[in-house]
């Protein structure tokens, strides 16, 4: 009989322990992927495409590969033929034929900083000045960057065999258009004409950059038993190992990925560019082979996340109560059909409860690198116009931004536009905490000061996970999984295996495998990890305590196993007598065989993470910046196992959010090219540009997990822009329809609006 | 990065002497924090990188009351604003000195490096003109001055000829009645190229009038610029919000930006009058403090 | 019977019908049945024997990634969602 | 090529010598000949941080210095920051301050945190942010690296 603790009260969930790796962190022993140092290791360097559209005509290796110090040089020529096949990838499905030509390009270039050849050299410095020595000839093609210049039918085309995809049917002619989305829920005109107001505003985004400090790096080591080791910083080992053998076309068990630690992924490290290049480049050299990309090559050539048209409109009766929406979104995909268009459909009303809707999303080919998942990837944009809408509307009834929120909050049963009903959520209990927060009570004057707020909605996913635990003469035990930890995962991982078993998280050693020790396990992405490879290290616990449970009834206590009893405290009890885990499991360790227990768990239902947040800003009309004076953040986190690294996710995911809204973009040439692909110029955040970040954690139980754990890693980032530009609007009377919503631009519109008034 | 040779010389005749043997293929490495990454991003190319460092007068960093500042080109930006007379005296050289990038760039930048780069966006440029600093050259021919206003001549231009070292630059002796601030914009708060720039340095007369000023700016021209017009109008002024506000009108006439991702023609020339408003009040305000 | 909510974006296929009853035991039965009312919604819903990717499936809104031989019972409402992942 | 020199340098308080090329930068000697890949490469033009090493004192982007300017200098790096096993308050403040989440950029916080506090043990939230803003990080957003910092200066001036 196993006695479930459900009466919320924890041991060790809601203490914040030093995190397992935290001193090899502090220290500089931490082996990140551009550590790893293997004998007789070459570096490599990929040369890149310096214009924005092309044919490649012809591509002469020749006297790189007759520089001394070079080992061996690479195009697509070298790579094997994928054909046209769609692979599942956990997290998404991918056509390998583009898979392959983001790695290195085949025909043609679709974007500056698009890799065409790869050298192998002796060091870096050889390796670059050799790949400059490769002569590509193009054929320069007219390009695109703009989503709506993309969508025309007399735009550029980047793929002469793309159609447009509709749920299955294919457009008769080829289109930088991928993919049309269309969802609807009650009668859209039925439901505007139940309204006494309706706003309707054109939005657009700029492209923005996960940003991560690491650049991508790879190690790959074709070994002479024709198996491929790869050491990489990705947030799947799994999804690297199977990217890396399809597009290389070998079996997937030949490919063994060793995930190093990672120096932050947000969604950008998911797909593969590095490894089946260092791979390839190993086969041919017999050597190992690493890459880091240089900082230019991260901004132009990885991530980044989609640049948008949207046009929304929102209607609601005089008493603030929303009653229709509609939704027509355009969402750049980069150089290959990108997967953030169907999210950014689901998420454009998902905060509220609204009888009639109708979205249109559209996935679109543009010149730039091909698009990755960013932190909730499609929701942030949306919510900048969304949220915008709703303040709008509270504005003109009188209504208080707050009130129009818990007025219309989506709860438990509200039927999204895609179909679904929420299960119980936590946005009604955040907004509540918001009208209870010191932040919301306090006042904020001076002129040219205002206050905004913003709710945002994230799925979280479950998808597969494994855990093995092994326990140790003296009753440790070690956890082995299989997600990178990118931001404390293995203690919060740990911490929940500790609180089924009744030890401590030092008793507890949590590791990371490769892909050949531990179970399949997706990516750490899509806010799964703490939900559900914590759920895996739970059920493990379980099944180590079952087995413990019928062992100590045959070789403890000679009863049946039903006179066991599992206390809810971990403790074994037999009659009057109790055993705690460790003392029982050093006991059964000396009698029989050792403790081994696993779990394979694949949740399948989101965990629906919301949050809203609050932000003062002031604005210098004579210059348009905008100064964030004070911010709090307040999210759903389900149950927070480790409550300091929850408020790390919601204040870094904010200050992304911050980032987004306030200054960072991608600028291009007249060319097309990328024209700031430098820190110095992409301008994330410093230190010196923001408050603290406050943050207040809000606990409604997941009922699909036995802590009621929920994603939060997401979230956060999707409601900043939003409630920056309502706060900017209180401040100045001012509507940002574009992000970011940068000094020259706030300054302009601030300009244009005085002389018109 | 393309290889290169390198030599640290400790007199100013061997450095003069290298970099007359390799003329154009010679870098010469201050601080480093421009050189570097121009030649690993195949801006400039080197045969030899001469690193300066070495030589005492390049160094050198010495105030007196008669003769003003002596500083050596190659003393970093740390050294200015952590020398509190210094810092004092010369309140926009240590203004600009602590925003070129960040702490960890500022122990290495030099001014005398930020002005052979001669970035129009440079951000000590301004100072040094608004201090009226004379630049100390010497080359195989003997040495020369040129004043900090003419050094630059277009974006990573300037007058050093072939086999020319900056040495020292020397600002005049300042007394309690004058001060100076420098001020740029940027969309962030630190680490940034600025949009635009602009450094005042005012003198008060006896009568608490504006006996002598001098505005100069950056990022809005080929070169940084002595707005002299603006400068001339405030002598004999009261040192009011409407003469500063008018400076800074007659400042935007020696503006002539450009677009870039940086900033508007039109957004730039705005912050021309920001800026020099804004400097030449809070050149005011020390002022008032100190005095 | 179980009720199908038909994707918006193929409601020309169903002549505006929006939701179904269809007497099925899986997902795969679901398809076939729409498949006989309304030929040639299963090549939209489908790629050949497998659920078309880029898609899954909901059951009383809990998503599921058994996709065609998820099972569904009598009172279960169906819907096709696009799948997600996330960053 | 040219010509590898000879360095004679001081690294965390032990004498070191090692060989270069002339264009090897201060960081790839430290990782690549040295093994002490504590310090990062973020960016490699200056603009992260995340390669901060102290050259005679001051804190400095290894990135942006030659291997051979450091004849005769004395290198600190994040691998120097503990003595033996004990851990410098400021890295106990970082782990029990939860001030790092995927730590890429936390040993060049760590250095130049360290370099602040040295100077100014009881630095302001603004110095603080003044000084580490040429150190990017992307995880945290900066809050609980600030009150780290903070936490590490009061320690730091307990045990004197």
């Amino acid at each position: 009989m196993i006695k479930n603790n459900g009466n919320g009260e924890y041991r060790v969930l809601g203490t914040r322990p030093v995190r397992h790796d935290g001193a090899d962190k502090v220290t500089g022993k931490a082996v990140y992927t551009a550590d790893v140092q293997l004998p007789g290791m070459l570096r490599g360097f990929i040369l890149r495409s310096p214009i924005a559209h092309g044919r490649i005509k012809s591509i002469d290796t020749s006297a790189a590969k007759t520089t001394p110090g070079v080992h061996a040089v690479i195009t697509s020529a070298d790579m094997p033929d994928v054909g046209d096949k769609v692979a599942d990838l956990g997290e998404g499905a991918v056509n390998l034929k583009y898979l392959s030509g983001n790695v290195l390009a085949q025909d043609k270039v679709l974007y500056k900083g698009h890799a065409v050849a790869a050298v192998a050299a002796v060091d870096i410095h050889v390796a670059e000045e050799a790949a400059k020595k490769i002569v590509v000839e193009y054929e320069e093609l007219p390009s695109v960057t703009w989503v709506l210049d993309a969508m025309q039918d007399d735009a550029p085309l980047l793929h002469e065999d793309l159609h447009t995809d509709s749920m299955g049917a294919k457009s008769e002619n080829p289109s930088n258009i991928c993919t049309h989305m269309h969802f609807e829920k009650g009668d859209i005109e039925d439901g505007f004409a139940q309204c006494d107001i309706v706003v309707e505003r054109e939005f657009k985004t700029a492209s923005v950059h996960q940003g991560y400090i690491e650049p991508h790096a790879s190690v790959g080591d074709w070994n002479e038993d024709g198996r491929l080791r790869i050491w990489t910083a990705t947030q799947g080992s799994f999804t690297a190992r199977q990217q890396t053998a399809e597009v290389l076309q070998i079996p997937i068990s030949d490919v063994v990925v060793t995930p190093c630690e990672i120096g932050g992924g947000f969604g950008g490290k998911i797909a593969v560019y590095l490894e089946p290049i260092v791979g390839m480049l190993s086969k041919l050299s017999g050597r190992p082979v690493k890459i880091s990309m240089t900082r230019a090559d991260v901004f132009e050539a990885t991530g980044p996340t989609p640049g948008s048209y949207m046009k929304v409109k929102l209607g609601a009766t005089s008493e603030g109560k929303l009653v229709a929406g509609e939704a027509w979104l355009a969402y750049d995909a980069g150089g290959y059909p990108g997967g953030m268009i169907g999210p950014g459909c689901m998420c454009v009303f998902s905060c509220y409860d609204i009888e009639h809707a109708v979205v249109d999303g559209y996935d679109v080919c543009v010149n730039k690198p091909n698009t990755q998942a960013y932190r909730a990837p499609g929701a942030t944009q949306v919510a900048f116009a969304t949220e915008q809408l709703v303040d709008e509307i509270a504005k003109q009834i009188g209504m208080c931004p707050l009130s129009i929120r818990q007025l219309n909050a989506a709860k438990e049963g509200t039927v999204r536009v895609d179909g679904p009903k929420y299960p119980p959520v936590g946005l009604v209990e955040c907004l509540d905490a918001l009208e209870d927060s010191d932040h919301w009570k306090s006042t904020l004057e001076g002129p040219l000061r205002g206050r905004g707020i913003a709710a945002g909605f994230w799925f979280g996913c479950g998808l597969k996970s494994c855990a093995t635990v092994t326990v140790n003469h003296d009753g440790t035990v070690n956890l082995l999984e299989g997600s990178t930890d990118i931001g404390g995962s293995r203690t919060s991982l740990a911490m929940q295996l500790a609180e089924v078993l009744g030890i401590t998280s030092d008793d507890v050693n949590p590791m990371v495998g490769d892909t050949d020790s531990v179970g399949y396990t997706d990516v750490t992405g899509g806010s799964r990890v703490t939900f559900a490879t914590g759920l895996a290290a739970y059920t493990a616990g379980r099944d180590l305590q079952t087995q413990m449970i019928s062992r100590a009834a045959e070789e403890v206590w000679d009863c049946s196993p039903d006179e066991v009893t599992l206390e809810s405290d971990g403790r074994f009890t037999h009659n009057d007598e109790s055993k705690t885990f460790k003392e029982l499991a050093a006991q059964l360790f000396k009698h029989g065989e050792p403790l081994v227990a696993r779990a394979a768990v694949s949740p399948e239902n989101p965990t629906n993470g919301f949050g809203v947040h609050v932000a003062d800003v002031e604005v210098d009309p004579e210059t348009g910046k905008v100064t964030v004076l004070r911010y709090t953040t307040i999210q759903d986190a389900g149950k927070a196992v480790h409550p300091s690294y929850v408020e790390g996710q919601l204040q870094g995911g904010t200050v992304q959010g911050i980032g987004w809204a306030l200054n960072e973009e991608y600028f291009y040439h007249d060319n097309d090219t990328v024209a700031n692909a430098s820190f110095l110029d992409y301008r994330m955040p410093t230190m010196l540009d923001l408050p603290m970040i406050d943050t207040i954690i809000v606990e409604a139980a997941n009922p699909d997990h036995p802590y009621g754990v929920r994603g939060v890693g997401e979230t956060p980032i999707v409601p900043p822009p939003a409630a920056l530009a309502n706060a900017i609007y209180n401040a100045t009377g001012t509507r940002m329809e574009q992000l970011p919503m940068s000094p020259p631009v706030l300054w302009k519109q601030l300009q244009t609006e005085s002389t018109e008034a | 990065m393309k290889p290169f040779d390198y030599a640290s010389p400790s007199t100013i005749q061997e450095a003069t002497a290298l970099l007359e043997q390799h003329g154009d293929n010679a870098k010469v490495l201050a601080g480093g924090t421009d050189i570097i990454v121009q030649l690993r991003e195949g801006l400039r190319d080197a045969e030899i990188v001469i690193d300066v460092k070495k030589i005492p007068e390049l160094t050198a960093l010495d105030l007196c009351s008669e003769n003003g500042l002596t500083l050596g080109a190659s003393t970093p930006c740390c050294d200015v604003y952590e020398t509190p007379d210094v810092a004092a005296a010369y309140p926009a050289l240590a203004d600009s000195a602590h925003i070129v990038g960040g702490w960890q760039i500022q122990s290495r930048a030099s001014v005398g490096g930020n002005l052979c780069n001669s970035s129009p966006a440079a951000d000590t440029i301004p100072s040094l003109i608004a201090h009226n600093a004379t630049c100390l050259i010497e080359g195989p021919s003997g040495s020369r001055e040129v004043a900090a206003q003419d050094f630059c001549t277009a974006p990573g231009r300037n007058v050093l000829e072939a086999g020319e070292l900056l040495v020292t630059l020397k600002l005049p002796a300042v007394s309690d009645s004058e001060s100076s601030a420098y001020e740029r914009f940027i969309p962030r708060n630190e680490m940034d190229i600025a949009v635009a720039g602009a450094a005042s340095w005012i003198k008060l007369g006896d009568e608490g009038n504006i006996a002598a000023a001098r505005i100069a700016l950056s990022a809005v021209a080929a070169t940084p610029q002595f707005a002299q017009e603006a400068s001339e109008f405030l002598v004999g002024k009261a040192p009011t919000e409407e003469n500063f506000a008018q400076a800074g009108e007659l400042a935007k006439s020696v503006a002539s930006p450009i677009d870039d991702m940086r900033g508007t023609v039109e957004y730039r020339v705005n912050l021309v009058g920001v800026l020099v408003k804004r400097t030449l009040a809070t050149a005011l305000a020390r002022i008032q403090k100190d005095g | 019977m179980v009720t199908v909510f038909i994707p918006a974006q193929l409601k020309e296929m169903t002549g505006g019908v929006t939701s179904v009853e269809v007497d099925a035991s899986n997902i795969r039965q679901v398809v076939e049945q729409l498949e006989q009312q309304f030929p040639g919604i299963q090549q939209r819903l489908c790629d050949g024997d497998n659920l078309r990717s880029g898609l899954q499936v909901s059951i009383d809104s809990v998503m599921t990634s058994r996709g065609l031989i998820a099972k569904v019972q009598p009172g279960n409402e169906v819907h096709f969602v696009p799948a997600f992942g996330g960053g | 090529m040219a010509n590898k020199r000879h360095v004679s340098t001081t690294i965390n308080g032990e004498p070191k010598e090692f060989l270069c090329a002339p264009h090897e930068s201060l960081l790839e000697v430290l990782r690549d000949n040295l093994g002490l890949t504590g310090s990062k490469e973020g960016c490699n033009n200056g603009n992260c941080g995340a390669c901060t090493v102290i050259l005679n004192g001051r804190p400095v982007d290894s990135c942006l210095v030659l291997g051979v300017e450091v004849e005769g200098a004395e290198v600190e790096t994040v691998e120097g920051i503990a003595d033996r096993n004990e851990l410098h308050p400021v890295q106990e403040c970082f782990l029990e301050g939860a001030a790092l989440q995927c730590g890429i950029c936390t040993p060049g916080f760590l250095v130049a945190s360290k370099a602040l506090l040295e100077k100014n043990p009881d630095a302001c939230e603004h110095t603080i942010r003044y000084n580490l803003a040429g150190n990017l990080c992307r995880c945290t957003g900066y809050d609980k690296i600030v009150r780290a910092v903070q936490d590490a200066g009061a320690r730091m001036a307990e045990s004197n």
